[in-house]
């Protein structure tokens, strides 16, 4: 497989010369002075080949599912930002087989239903060549069938287990972000050796919740732990406190995964109840995606670990890939908005449209992409890849995509509240979170 | 005498709180006769005849209607057996046409057979006077013609006894003449119990007057008896009467 | 945690979420008991007492207690005159029509969302407590010695939480003497009893109708400011105190002020104590499934007069 | 033409249309009519509760749910094929609204309002508390090949929309027959003055409790057919904004009128749909048209035409 790779590599190379889009000239310089080594095997430099191998120059159109609306609107909003900073740099450097990137976006209402209609108007409204999605699995899962359906390659960036567990289908890929199941078995070991073996979960009383139940308990079962107690919470909950004495006294480490706008409650309640005699904690970073770690009443949170999709604030040793999407995607040292330090972003997850545009790019091009009728050319060609190193494509780390799952898999970071910054203590192998696999999508037919 | 008993009562009462708004009454009903229940205001009538129909349940007691114990069927229930009701506030359906307002109350009986319930419809509006206005809504009707309205749906169900409430109250002086003529047509085959306010009426409908006050039965008789019964008119003389 | 202190415990959140309650749900309790409509877009007036603290107490900075102290007195004002606008605008000229109130108010609530999104953002924003500390609570228990005090692992409250009870008191009382010592109050209870007769008296029923309304909307927004310390503002934060509210106020007997107490005193403690006994979810589902029965068992509610 | 004449003529009418757009209109509006026709389904079902008998319901979404899960579930666990799952997805919902009318009509007014609320939130946690089979709000999905319909794809455009046309087809002249009849007439004699309905004998309570029946195993086929012809069962059909959906639809489009179900649900989804492109602040547009509709249409769409064009509209 690593022949297609460098064969893709080549093509980018070949075709990235210019683009007819309007180049913004700031953003691409400051990528240039950032990543000069990145830069220099993708290209900048103006003139030369342009269009000519293109049969066509039409922009390709890439639908975005976007939660602009209901709960996951905060996610949406820095989906949209990364996605754009990530076209921008795609058509800077020259497109896709030569021509530029179209986003067409709609709002999926973080409904299911609304999800589905998003790609039918992607599809036959707006003529998009592919969609490209979105985090809450339940908009995934209902938008899926859709796909299908309308044999519309659907790329979605929603870390649920759904893509790899075989319920969905041959044209929904997951290629920019690590599923659930993985971020949570590579976990364990850190949590038994460092924190404690005897573990207390506290989750939302839905799939997403009980997917951390379930893998969580298997994995550190397979380290030597135990889950002492496992507390699921309605997900209309907005108080907590109630909650907290069915933790037995025994528990060393809190495993807590809560997400919706009631987390910061959450937190601040469990301090609250704790006082100054609390057990580890080890939380997932989705509470807290787009909330300042600073806030008031998350002082409790000092010293406690996260897991972290891709370190919020910027870690000694920040690779010049990093760097460079950082000031991409427009976020400052802790995270936040170049704009407005209070506005923090969902670094944790957003990284992923990044990477699954990059890896849609590297399909398309690997496949010869040309138009609808190559969409399943572009599948298989997604199919075929395997390792990506770590570059600007994939500034998160390096990734191997799992071609029959259609699920791909990258390091996981460990960050521990340190004076208030989240310092990476841990990072977990991509070999960490390596499981069975539970379906070949590849055996399915189109 | 006892074959000609449509309805009776025994030891009916009702109590709202502290309050006895109908103590212990006793009451038999003729079949085939008007009869007129009157009474100053408070005194319990429209109580009264709201247990008959079952709208009010009773405190206790027994309401007998063809020699068959109902006091503990639903009014519903008494209305299938074939009393009709009319209410002291006009109550029809407001939204619907005059002729869609008797319809629904024919068409409990009657098979959906369109041209049978419509005939029937229609021989009832004639009744009462009002058959062109038929596809009026009802509620644009004038207020006389809505208690005419409300007296077709009662007709309509062909009751073996029919319960006014207060009919003429609110109605022009031709309107009551007319309401008098109706009363007495049905005389002989309806049974019609009559609360009634104007003295008038009730002389020249009622066959038989029944007097209610403070909750208790006070007189029974002919027009002519009531009007000499001195305890009737003590009754009326000291409290308002308002008719 | 041992059970008694486990429910010592459950039973104060409950005090907390009852107060918050009784708060939300006494608004909605007035407009309707006065104006015989269903306000959906409620919750919304709620949020927007949210949002707005956490504008007010981020624009004064300094100490948390002066934004939070001008937040409780400028949120309500701000979201009543909105409130009372918007029944101007859109309420009276629809005659308070039950069926078109539903849907207005729907629209209503679209509006506010959709124009907080934009303005405010998708974030949950947390205003911080003018004071917040840690009280451990303890326990009497027989043991060997007798009876003992003990400190239960877990076992606290913090001061804010607290206040937000005592706060909650303070204002029901203001409230209540609002109602019957006040001439306005008067009026707006006459209205309440029979509107035709209070126009009658000349009592200007459409200037009534918007004070409830922007009443209704302020105490809303007041309890929101009261809660925001605790929880953030957000702005989807009301649907759920919207059909809190109104289920208090059916339970307590449309109408009835102490009914809507006694009710959201129940229904906020009985959520924090059916939460001791069953897993947390189940718990919700009987909490839930219960309120349903006591109406379907009381269809006047606890205080309500039984309709004829 | 008598007036019976030109309601058929009109029913007939609007599924000729619907039948004629298919082959006239795009790709995209195709889909788009699919789905409109099935949730127009469950606006009618709302409609004989809401709309006819005059009980407002807040929690139908639990009588979709109920249809959605029966023949979700029922096709997920015990393999059935999809007829006996959609019939289990109508008997759930039916029994679940037998159940439901016969608790919550011990109520009236906005205390039936909060029942059917805190009953329909208690089947959505239900939902959840069962994640186990239900994979609570995330939901599950059915795959292409179990959703043949006696070896007839409902998953392609065609099948899709042609088992959504015949569907609403059906629902809507079974509607429409349903308030012709005296029956249907009853039910409306009840929602203008219940205690005079009772008082020409008619059992309100039996009434009401068909009305509640027909009106959730109505809305339970809408749910089955949302899952058969897209493939998906998730647990935000059950929730709050579910059951508003359909109250909205109906509102808009005009209570109490046969074509108003549909002409709200087609209204409100070309509203979103159209504003949508323009601005991400539909939610707006939508708040405003709803005000505005209020304030100058009361009785909805149909209501408007009942009233300035054709009174005999049903």
């Amino acid at each position: 497989m690593r022949r297609k790779i460098a064969l893709t590599t080549r093509g980018i190379k070949m075709t990235t010369k210019t683009t007819n889009n309007a180049v913004s000239r700031r953003k691409a310089l400051l990528g240039l002075g950032a990543g000069a080594g990145a830069l220099a095997t993708t290209g900048l430099m103006p003139g030369a080949m342009g269009f000519a191998q293109a049969q066509s120059s039409a922009p390709i159109k890439i639908g975005f599912q976007k939660h602009a609306t209901g709960i996951g609107a905060a996610y949406g909003r820095w989906y949209d930002a990364t996605t754009t900073a990530a076209v921008q740099r795609i058509n800077d450097g020259g497109g896709i087989n030569g021509r530029p990137v179209e986003i067409v976006t709609e709002d999926d209402g973080t409904d299911p239903s609304r999800g589905a209609e998003a790609l039918e108007k992607f599809e036959k409204l707006h003529g998009c060549d592919i969609a490209f999605g979105t985090l809450f699995s339940h908009v995934v899962i209902g938008s899926a069938p859709r796909a299908a359906e309308l044999k519309l390659p659907y790329f979605v960036v929603s870390e649920g287990h759904h893509v790899a567990s075989g319920m969905l289908n041959r044209y929904t890929l997951q290629p920019g972000i690590t599923d659930v199941k993985s971020q949570v078995v590579s976990m364990a070991p850190f949590i038994a050796d460092n924190l404690g073996k005897k573990v207390t979960m506290i989750f939302p009383d839905f799939a997403f919740g009980h997917d951390h139940r379930d893998f969580f308990t298997q994995a550190i079962e397979a380290q030597g732990g135990e889950v002492v107690a496992k507390i699921a919470i309605p997900p209309t909950e907005t108080s907590f406190t109630r909650y907290f004495p069915s933790i037995p006294r025994e528990t060393e480490v809190i495993y807590h995964v809560m997400v919706g706008p009631a987390v910061l409650t959450f937190v601040k309640e469990m301090g609250e109840f704790f006082g100054p005699s609390r057990p580890e904690l080890f939380g997932f970073i989705d509470s807290l995606e787009a909330v300042g770690i600073d806030s008031p009443g998350l002082e409790f949170l000092e010293g406690s670990y996260f897991w972290e999709g891709m370190p919020r604030h910027v870690q000694d040793g920040q690779s010049a890939f990093e760097k460079t999407y950082r000031a991409a995607v427009g976020c400052d040292d802790r995270g936040a908005s170049l704009d407005d330090p209070a506005d923090v972003s969902t670094y944790a997850h957003m990284f992923g449209c990044w990477e699954t545009l990059n890896v849609i790019k590297a399909g398309m091009e690997a496949a010869d992409y040309q138009g609808p009728q190559d969409r399943t050319k572009l599948i298989e060609a997604v199919e075929a890849m395997s390792d990506m190193p770590e570059s600007l494509d994939h500034p998160q780390g390096a990734k191997r995509f799992n071609g029959k799952t259609h699920q791909v898999f990258g390091q996981q970071f460990i960050s521990k509240v340190t004076e208030g910054k989240l310092v990476v203590e841990h990072v977990a192998t991509i070999e960490d979170g390596l499981y069975e696999d539970e379906v070949d999508y590849t055996t399915q037919s189109f | 005498m006892a074959a000609l008993t449509l309805l009776e009562t025994k030891g009916l009462t009702k109590t709202y709180g502290g309050l006895q708004a109908n103590i212990d009454i006793d009451f038999t009903l003729q079949k085939g006769l008007v009869t007129a229940l009157i009474g100053p205001n408070g005194a319990g009538k429209s109580t009264f005849v709201g247990m008959l129909s079952g709208r009010t349940s009773a405190t206790r007691g027994r309401v007998i209607f063809e020699d068959r114990d109902i006091s503990h069927l639903p009014a519903h229930k008494r209305i299938q057996l074939g009393l009709a009701y009319t209410f002291q506030i006009t109550s029809i359906f407001t939204g619907l046409s005059v002729h869609e307002n008797v319809a629904l109350a024919a068409g409990r009986t009657m098979s959906a057979d369109g041209n049978a319930l419509n005939a029937k419809v229609h021989q009832t509006l004639d009744q009462v006077g009002i058959a062109d206005r038929a596809d009026q809504i009802a509620g644009d009707l004038s207020y006389g013609h809505q208690r005419l309205l409300e007296i077709a749906m009662g007709l309509a169900q062909e009751p073996k006894l029919f319960i006014l409430d207060e009919p003429t109250q609110g109605l022009a002086e031709t309107e009551i003449n007319d309401f008098i003529a109706l009363i007495r047509s049905l005389a002989g085959h309806t049974t019609i119990l009559l609360i009634e306010h104007n003295m008038r009426v009730v002389m020249e409908t009622a066959d038989h007057i029944a007097v209610l006050d403070q909750g208790m039965m006070l007189a029974e008789g002919t027009p002519a008896q009531i009007s000499a019964n001195a305890s009737v008119q003590a009754a009326y003389l000291g409290k308002t009467v308002d008719a | 945690m041992e059970f008694g202190p486990h429910l010592m415990l459950a039973a104060l959140e409950g005090a907390v979420i009852a107060s918050i309650l009784v708060l939300t749900a006494m608004g909605l309790s007035i407009v309707f008991g006065v104006m015989r409509v269903v306000n959906v877009a409620h919750g919304e007036f709620f949020m927007l007492g949210a949002v707005l603290a956490w504008y007010v107490s981020t624009m004064l900075g300094g100490h948390p207690a002066v934004g939070f102290a001008a937040a409780l007195v400028i949120a309500p004002l701000v979201v009543g005159l909105i409130a009372a606008v918007s029944d101007q605008l859109i309420l009276k000229r629809i005659n308070y029509d039950p069926d078109r109130t539903i849907v207005g108010t729907i629209g209503m609530l679209f509006i506010i969302q959709q124009t907080t999104l934009m303005t405010f953002g998708p974030e949950a924003r947390p205003v911080e407590a003018p004071f917040n500390q840690r009280l451990a609570l303890p326990w009497f228990e027989f043991g060997e010695g007798g009876l003992q005090m003990i400190w239960p692992w877990g076992l606290s409250i913090t001061s804010y939480k607290l206040f937000v009870i005592f706060a909650a008191l303070a204002v029901l009382v203001a409230l209540w003497l609002f109602l019957t010592r006040t001439k306005i109050g008067l009026i707006m209870r006459a209205t309440q009893q029979d509107s035709e007769m209070a126009k009658a008296f000349g009592v200007p029923v459409g200037t009534v109708y918007s004070c409830v309304f922007g009443l209704g909307a302020a105490l809303a927004a007041l309890g929101a400011v009261l809660v925001v310390p605790i929880q953030q503002a957000h702005y989807l934060m009301g649907a759920d105190p919207l059909l809190m509210a109104f289920t208090v106020v059916i339970i307590g007997g449309l109408g009835s002020l102490p009914g809507t107490v006694i009710a959201a005193f129940l229904i906020g403690m009985s959520d924090g104590i059916i939460s001791v006994f069953f897993s947390p979810t189940l718990a919700q589902i009987i909490a839930t499934f219960l309120v349903a029965m006591i109406l379907v068992f009381r269809p006047q509610g606890l205080m309500g007069k039984a309709e004829t | 033409m008598t007036v019976a004449r030109k309601i058929n003529a009109l029913h007939f009418g609007i599924l000729l249309f619907l039948l004629a757009c298919f082959f006239i209109l795009p790709a995209y509006h195709v889909g788009a009519l699919s789905r409109i026709m099935v949730l127009a389904i469950y606006a009618i079902g709302l409609n004989i509760l809401f709309g006819y008998t005059g009980l407002l319901s807040l929690g139908h979404a639990m009588f979709f749910a109920a249809g959605m899960y029966g023949l979700g579930l029922s096709i997920k666990f015990l393999g059935v094929s999809v007829i006996p799952a959609f019939g289990i997805g109508i008997i759930s919902a039916a029994l679940l609204s037998l159940l439901v009318g016969l608790l919550a009509l011990r109520t009236v007014g906005v205390s039936f309002m909060i029942v059917t609320l805190m009953f329909a939130q208690t089947i959505y946690l239900v939902v959840l508390y069962f994640g186990e089979y239900t994979r609570g709000d995330e939901g599950f999905v059915l795959q292409q090949a179990e959703r043949m319909l006696l070896g007839f794809d409902v998953t392609t455009e065609a099948g899709r929309y042609f088992v959504a046309f015949a569907a609403f087809s059906i629902c809507l002249i079974g509607f429409a027959a349903l308030v012709q009849s005296s029956l249907g007439k009853r039910l409306v004699a009840i929602r203008e003055n219940e205690e005079r309905a009772r008082m020409l004998g008619y059992d309100v309570w039996r009434y009401k409790l068909l009305a509640v029946i027909v009106s959730g195993t109505v809305s339970g086929v809408a749910g089955a057919l949302y899952a058969l012809l897209f493939g998906y069962v998730g647990a935000t059909f059950a929730s709050v904004q579910y059951s508003i959906l359909p109250l909205l639809w109906v509102l808009l489009g005009g209570a109490g009128t046969t074509i108003g179900p549909l002409i709200g649900v087609a209204f409100m989804f070309y509203l979103i749909d159209a504003s949508s492109a323009y601005t991400s602040a539909y939610m707006l547009i939508a708040g405003l048209a709803l005000v505005i509709l209020t304030m100058f249409a009361p009785r909805g769409i149909a209501g408007i035409l009942r009233t300035k064009v054709s009174p005999w509209l049903p």
